[in-house]
């Protein structure tokens, strides 16, 4: 599974082999390189990537169960700053620039890291993305960007609201209006080798137990 | 058993070339600093490849170039004590002892380990590591580790220079004996004039990497024209027999009806033994000498007059006792009237006959 | 060690075995590749050099990347391996391969660096006394480097232990089978309040490493003490 | 390099400041500790020690958020030196200093088991000629390890090219400034058809450390040569 | 200049336990091999930092352990001849050479490295690294090095046990003219008595850590019972002046009235010298030889009757020439009824009075 739905699956998992005594072994790194497996042959039963683009391949490749494949999850985007910054509205025309004052706006990697690319097509939409194009420090996880605001090093980041709300020492300014990016969607997917009990996990996951948990680590369900 | 060595090779400014057989028993070679003596005894060990060349044990070919014959060094079976010790720093003075024994086929010939370890007196040592010890420490224990590999060829780069008279006393008579008894050819280097003359069965006299002169110890020896060791190293060799042991600490030889004495020597009554007389320390005189303190004279006549290079002549006397030889300047030669056939008297000091100078059995090359 | 949970207390015996097996493992290919590298002139010695250093080179995602083309279950090593029954795919095997190829070029520049201190004359003594070419190896170089070779092995155990691009990106990250303690940290390290337990994987691997690495500058210096003998 | 493009070049030519300056500016502090665990005994050697090797140990990333909390703006380290001038935190220096610290523990080992092949009887015989300490290791120690000191900087070289963990957590990935060959090839794994760009980087990377090595290679066998004379 | 020296410290199984005074000249320090001279010329360069103990040339301290004085090594202006060489194996033999130089002081006294070099015979070797030279080579390198380092002292460890023996009696007169001329004080380790013999201003015999015997040369060389350098080495100093040079290749010497005979010598008619008579080789007659090949023969009368152990005795005879010693056996004694007071002649060989022995100026100790 995505590294950043560990603290919720754990939860989660524990609860499920409690209920139904089967054992679950979950594996959590980048999606790439969940997906890299899969198309090595890990013998993993579900994927749940915080990823559409690594799972359209998986499915092009037909190393899934495309009857199976569901948005598992959704997360929003947040403008964060320093603990006691001003919440604003985020809209066309914000005044990013003057807020970094000369600092950097720290992101994940926005061409290849979810978190930076949704970042990056919500800052295009909002016109700011020319201005601001020089002054983003990107990481390689969007853990990383937080870190960097957490730390003083950057004046302000954009990160999941998952994340965001659990960190002290950050101040979320304001959440990105869910129109100026692209849906952000956890697909989950039994792979070709999967077996019975794996859909009864997914299954689960996607009960109201399971989602009242990823509810209340920030996470969203997704439309529909 | 006879080594025979050729070799070629180019040094960056040294041209190695030569050719020569040694017979079995012990081969000096001798020659200034410089002349090329490791690189030989290298060669012969296999830790140089020389350019060109052949060296043989007998008809056991250790290398030869032109045959594409190339023993590797571990199978040569050599006791090689190198010019500077090399003894192994992480084991003990036992386990440097014992490292060749580890690897001797079981069927070889083995020095006692107990019989060389006080020969050399190194038995509160061997628990030390060679750091620990002092540089004629390290080199007794060199010289013990390549005896006792069971060797079939002895190879000493200066195996004494760094010992005390003493000590050098000491281990030389184990030398002889490895010559004599156990006929393991010995290829010995030294700038030791007393080494060449006690030890050498042959002498090969090198300069810048060639062989100047090459023949028997005795012939090279009483040469005053090469004398490779220095002209004090010219001497002959009589073959005694131990006669008697005074009071007062004199040993009484006796050869040819002759007798001589000498400082108390090891040897039991009745040995037979060699001893070598330095022409240097022989005396002529035309006629018997009386009120001497030289307790040893012997009568003959003059065989040979073979003037060196210097002032100095050497006189062969023909005694009853055997060929003697005195290094005298040319002026007493005339002084005395000496020709071939002369009658004359030989007169050597007792205390000049060292211990030193006794060898259990010298073998005639 | 109340404060660790079991999950995590399977993360560090883990990463012990694996480190200590990757070590081991690869040990007797690091003495002769850092001996081949040392004392021999072969074609093929550069590019030999070349590919030793490559893990260090590469970026470590790269690095996994490439043995999981290699030796997973479809790669051109693996698949044939997997019929012999060695199987590194997502196994704790696998976590191994990958810290002993990362931690190999460590060790074999130590080793190598050792080897050529040692006076090839000592060695020369070695078999003018009958030893050959082995024995030499055995009795001579082998004792007198086995400074460089502790330092080596503690230096790849080290960097086995903190070895975690190539680890996951091979082997994944799986509780019990390659989830290594540096995976473990890495995973609380990606959601939100997961740093006080990060911090205490830290903590337990600098122990260890440090600990380690006590070890064998004790070894080391009584070993070189030996060698010297001073 | 016609098939690079300008923000690929830009990496690489950062690449390679990035490293080179972390070689050299590591390479005085680490022959410094490197001799200072070899040759003294002092209290807190051992605690030095463990700290030189500590990025060896530690996962990067924690090395890099270490770093960030130490020499970010409002660390207490890169606060004061901010105000001499000396800023870190999303430059190309930082990037220096992450490579740097990493690499660290690489050059000092190897430095060190040089040292360590030294014989001290020839740093005494240059004593008795009169020279100081300093001057028995300017003029006897040092050339003599120089072999060691330049496999120690080639490691630490080749080391920091491929540093990126510890990089892009302190000074992220900022193009021009912090975005290294490494950081770049990361990126273009993360998405689907990223590899042919990432291949042709990690092909860039591999010329360029190999070129390192081989030439540290040459140089070192001439000195090598040149010390042991033979 | 004087050296003092004292030391105390323990090492493995040996405990140093050392005072003495070397007056300025050539102190020798000998001892069978482990007696522990390398350790006492260690604790001078300060590379031992003894226990306790005390050295300093004249009033100048290298060290001393009750006023808590420890000069480094580096600021004691020594030149060290190590036992080993240790040549720098990273520098040319040029580079060797000029090391000590670079750190000299301004205003040191300056050996010309061209002398050196060439008294050495190294000049061909410049260019090298020591990898490359011969065993030889190295140690004369290493001498270099130490005397081109403007030592104020110079400590000798074996320094020409590796060289031939022309070679060493090339170097040796160096050694006399740093005695002589420049008053540097040498503490010289050797096993060799032709080299205690030749330069011993003074000699410290140890054993075991402890100084056994200690005095003048030419006291300690003149007694039997301790010569620590084997008996060969007892022997007389006359002083003679060059009289002639003849042209069968002898030199004749001048002395008290008297004529001595030797090989021919470099010195120039009417320059002064101290040659040295070996004991061993002088020859006691009771009446006046002749027809002895011997060509120099001086009267005198029996001064002392020494008897050693063993079965020799030293004889000093009063000559005009000086004091002559002769060792002979106790059994002449008896047999030419030698008793102090008898008159004698003593006769030496012209050919046992080599070159070696002949020293351009011996000072007196
Ligand atoms: N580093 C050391 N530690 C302990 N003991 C030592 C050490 N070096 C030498 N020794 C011992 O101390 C004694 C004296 O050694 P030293 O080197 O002074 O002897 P030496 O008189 O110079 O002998 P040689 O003539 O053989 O060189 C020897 O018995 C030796 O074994
Ligand atoms: N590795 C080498 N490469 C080039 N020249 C060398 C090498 N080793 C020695 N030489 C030179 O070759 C010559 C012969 O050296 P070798 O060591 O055989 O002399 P040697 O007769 O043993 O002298 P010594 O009595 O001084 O030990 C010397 O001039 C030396 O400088
Ligand atoms: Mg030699
Ligand atoms: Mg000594």
């Amino acid at each position: 599974a995505a590294a950043s739905l560990k603290t919720a699956l754990d939860e989660i998992a524990a609860g499920y082999e409690d209920t139904t005594r089967h054992e679950v072994t979950i594996s959590y790194a980048a999606s790439s390189v969940l997906a890299r497996q899969i198309q090595a042959g890990a013998p993993a039963d579900l994927i749940i990537s915080a990823n559409e683009d690594w799972m359209d391949v998986l499915q092009g490749e037909d190393l899934i169960e495309v009857a199976s494949r569901v948005d598992l999850l959704g997360n929003g985007l947040v403008l964060i700053g320093a603990q006691d910054t001003e919440p604003t509205e985020i809209a066309v025309g914000l005044d990013l620039i003057t807020r970094l004052n000369g600092g950097y706006l720290a992101m994940a990697l926005v061409d290849a890291v979810p978190a930076g690319i949704y970042g990056k097509a919500a800052l295009q939409n909002l016109g700011l993305w020319n201005d601001v194009e020089g002054q983003i420090a990107q990481t390689d996880n969007v853990r990383a960007a937080l870190a960097l605001v957490a730390t003083g090093a950057a004046p302000l980041g954009i990160v999941y609201r998952s994340d965001a709300i659990a960190e002290d020492r950050v101040g979320v300014i304001g959440t990105i209006p869910e129109k100026f990016h692209p849906a952000i969607i956890y697909p989950a997917a039994l792979t070709i080798s999967s077996g019975p009990e794996a859909l009864s996990f997914l299954t689960y996951l996607q009960g109201d137990e399971a989602q009242a948990e990823f509810l209340r680590q920030g996470f969203s369900l997704p439309e529909g | 058993m006879s080594l025979s060595i050729r070799l070629q090779h180019q040094l960056s400014d040294l041209a190695l070339d030569l050719d020569f057989d040694a017979p079995s028993g012990v081969t000096v070679l001798f020659g200034r600093s410089g002349s090329g003596k490791t690189t030989v005894v290298n060669a012969v060990a296999g830790l140089l490849r020389p350019a060109a060349g052949r060296v043989a044990v007998d008809d056991w070919v250790l290398f030869d170039t032109g045959q594409g014959i190339w023993l590797p060094p571990h199978r040569r079976r050599l006791g090689y004590i190198f010019q500077e010790g090399r003894l192994f720093p992480h084991l003990t003075v036992r386990q440097n002892l014992n490292y060749g024994r580890w690897f001797a086929p079981r069927g070889a010939r083995r020095e006692s380990p107990d019989r060389v370890i006080e020969m050399l007196g190194i038995g509160h040592l061997l628990d030390r590591r060679p750091a620990m010890l002092s540089g004629g420490e390290k080199q007794r224990v060199a010289i013990g580790r390549a005896l006792l590999a069971s060797p079939r060829l002895i190879l000493a780069d200066e195996p004494l220079a760094a010992l005390d008279d003493a000590r050098k006393a000491e281990i030389l008579p184990y030398f002889e004996r490895l010559r004599d008894e156990v006929s393991v050819p010995i290829l010995y280097v030294t700038h030791s004039a007393a080494e060449v003359a006690r030890l050498a069965t042959s002498v090969v006299a090198l300069q810048a990497g060639r062989v100047v002169r090459h023949g028997p110890a005795s012939e090279v020896l009483a040469d005053p024209s090469v004398a490779p060791a220095g002209v004090r190293a010219v001497g002959a060799v009589l073959q005694v027999r131990v006669a008697a042991h005074h009071d007062d600490g004199l040993s009484e030889l006796e050869a040819g009806g002759e007798r001589l004495f000498l400082p108390r020597i090891p040897h039991r009554i009745g040995d037979e033994l060699r001893i070598r007389i330095p022409a240097q320390e022989v005396i002529l005189s035309s006629r018997r000498p009386e009120g001497l303190s030289a307790l040893n004279v012997l009568s003959g006549q003059v065989d040979t007059i073979r003037a060196g290079e210097g002032p100095g002549a050497i006189v062969s006397v023909r005694t009853p006792a055997g060929m003697v030889l005195a290094r005298v300047t040319r002026r007493s030669v005339a002084a005395l009237g000496l020709r071939q056939g002369s009658p004359c008297y030989a007169v050597i000091k007792t205390v000049a006959l060292a211990p030193q100078d006794v060898g259990g059995r010298v073998v005639a090359p | 060690m109340g404060w660790l949970g079991p999950a995590e207390i399977e993360a560090l015996r883990l990463s012990l075995r694996v480190s200590f097996w990757a070590t081991l493992v690869t040990l007797p290919f690091g003495i002769f590749v850092a001996y081949a590298l040392a004392r021999w002139r072969f074609p093929g010695r550069q590019v030999l050099n070349g590919l030793v250093h490559l893990p260090l080179i590469l970026p470590p995602v790269v690095t996994g990347y490439l043995l999981l083309l290699t030796f997973g279950i479809q790669g051109p090593l693996g698949g044939p391996l997997a019929e012999l029954g060695i199987v590194f795919a997502f196994r704790w095997t696998g976590a191994a391969l990958a810290a002993g190829i990362m931690a190999f070029p460590l060790m074999v520049r130590a080793i190598r660096l050792s080897i050529e201190a040692v006076d090839p004359k000592l060695e020369q003594a070695g078999a003018t006394l009958g030893a050959s070419r082995l024995m030499v190896f055995g009795t001579v170089t082998l004792p007198m480097i086995l400074p460089g070779i502790i330092a080596g092995s503690i230096l790849a155990f080290a960097k086995a232990m903190g070895e975690f691009g190539a680890t996951i990106t091979f082997v994944s990250n799986i509780p019990g089978q390659t989830q290594t303690l540096p995976s473990a940290v890495y995973a609380f390290l990606q959601v939100p309040a997961g740093e006080a337990a990060a911090t205490r994987l830290v903590i337990i691997s600098i122990v260890i490493a440090m600990s380690a690495l006590l070890l064998s500058e004790y070894v080391g210096r009584r070993v070189a003490k030996r060698v010297a003998g001073s």
